[in-house]
């Protein structure tokens, strides 16, 4: 199975995918391409990937969310070009309850944002076209080198930052 | 296929996004003093024309997985350099 | 708009009626029937509501959502007979921000388990049909009178907990 | 249609679920001691075949808002008695 995709993704089927019986909690997440970006005006977007270590990455992420919640978990980046609108990550985590599916899915897109090597370009309005920085929340905390950032899974100890 | 003399190797090393653009290429072949580290390739990396866009430390990966600067490459291996990720 | 329904839920449908060019991202819940309930085997399921009560509760759950996160939010419950896998409640909240679209989503889900007048009774494998009380941890602490629950709003300064 | 002597009045009480079934019906006419509360209703209520299965502080409607059980209710107030809820 594959974690990248070129074609639109389908929440539905992922739902389905993840569902089962004794699993009577489906948390969800999309994120879909955004009309702008820094006050500039988008008008689409172009993902491009690492592709063999994003899919170690993304099958790292989603077994760490099925051990650590008891969830089935899928996960999907759409790549290439998306208009405004379209989703660019789909994730649907089932558990028996609400309180670890809303966990499980809220740790897998955080940690795919951390850690699976995916970069984007926007094409804006005025013709221009830019790569897009991670906001600073996601940079390395001031003092510490520009690009010295860190991909590794969380530590156990933070797990209790994914309770939801 | 590579060939290493007795004091240099030769490494291959992979560019993504901002860095292929600027390096003009998404992967380039260095040849670097043996043993070699992910130090010595970032060096020689930023020393290229289009190079000095590259942080002193940036992320990379060996064989898929993250690795430190200090970490030892080897002909064969397959070097990463990322730019801040923007997945999601 | 009606928020109980007699048909399936459709999740999709939800998810495209609260996303936007400006709210980048969505998150979802699903219920589904368990086929099991404390160690008994369940084969079917009946949702029955006070449905005047039930809409307007409804209504101001996602009032709330929306006013609390800035998110639009979409919302189903389903009535009557449903079968293990369906879907019993849908949930979409849409926001510019991952962290406020999954804090109104569990707003949402919480506040219906607790305000929304909606019954169930189960069928089980052996042929005996139950009411479903709600767990524990949903019952009034010990003490307290039996059945002496509020439904009300949660106050302002509970806020916080839904922070995801 | 309910009228109110002077001293009674009739109040339409709607019951669901685990009630509806102990009563034996969704909907009950109670004539109670006029100015009547929640609290007089659900006391007469109790007090019917079946009725005893209410606790004595259940969760109460009036006119689709949660209400106390002090609240005044008139005839033709939509009163509701609430099993514990179970939606979700």
């Amino acid at each position: 199975m594959s974690f990248l995709r070129d074609e639109p993704l389908d929440l539905s089927r992922l739902v389905v995918s993840v569902s089962a019986p004794e699993r009577g909690a489906v948390a969800c997440f999309v994120g879909t391409v955004r009309d702008h970006h820094e006050g500039k005006s988008v008008i689409r977007l172009e993902y491009s990937a690492y592709r063999p270590m994003a899919e170690v990455e993304c099958d790292r992420i989603v077994a760490e969310a099925r051990s650590r919640w008891d969830a089935d978990v899928a996960l999907e980046h759409r790549t290439g070009v998306l208009e405004i609108g379209e989703a660019s990550v789909a994730i649907a985590a089932a558990a028996p309850h609400r309180g670890a599916a809303f966990a499980a899915c809220r740790y897998v897109i955080e940690e795919v944002k951390r850690r699976v090597p995916i970069w984007k370009r926007e094409h804006y309005a005025d013709g221009t076209i830019g790569w897009v920085e991670p906001s600073q929340a996601r940079r390395p905390p001031v003092g510490q080198a520009a690009g010295d950032a860190s991909l590794g899974p969380v530590d156990s100890t933070s797990q209790d930052d994914w309770a939801v | 296929m590579t060939t290493s003399s007795q004091s240099t190797v030769t490494i291959r090393v992979l560019l993504f996004a901002r860095y292929a653009e600027a390096l003009g290429d998404n992967a380039l072949a260095l040849t670097v003093s043996s043993p070699a580290t992910l130090a010595s390739v970032i060096k020689l990396l930023r020393s290229q024309p289009g190079g000095e866009i590259l942080p002193e430390r940036p992320l990379c990966a060996v064989n898929l997985v993250q690795a430190r600067l200090d970490s030892p490459v080897e002909a064969g291996d397959e070097i990463a350099v990322l730019p801040p990720l923007a997945g999601g």
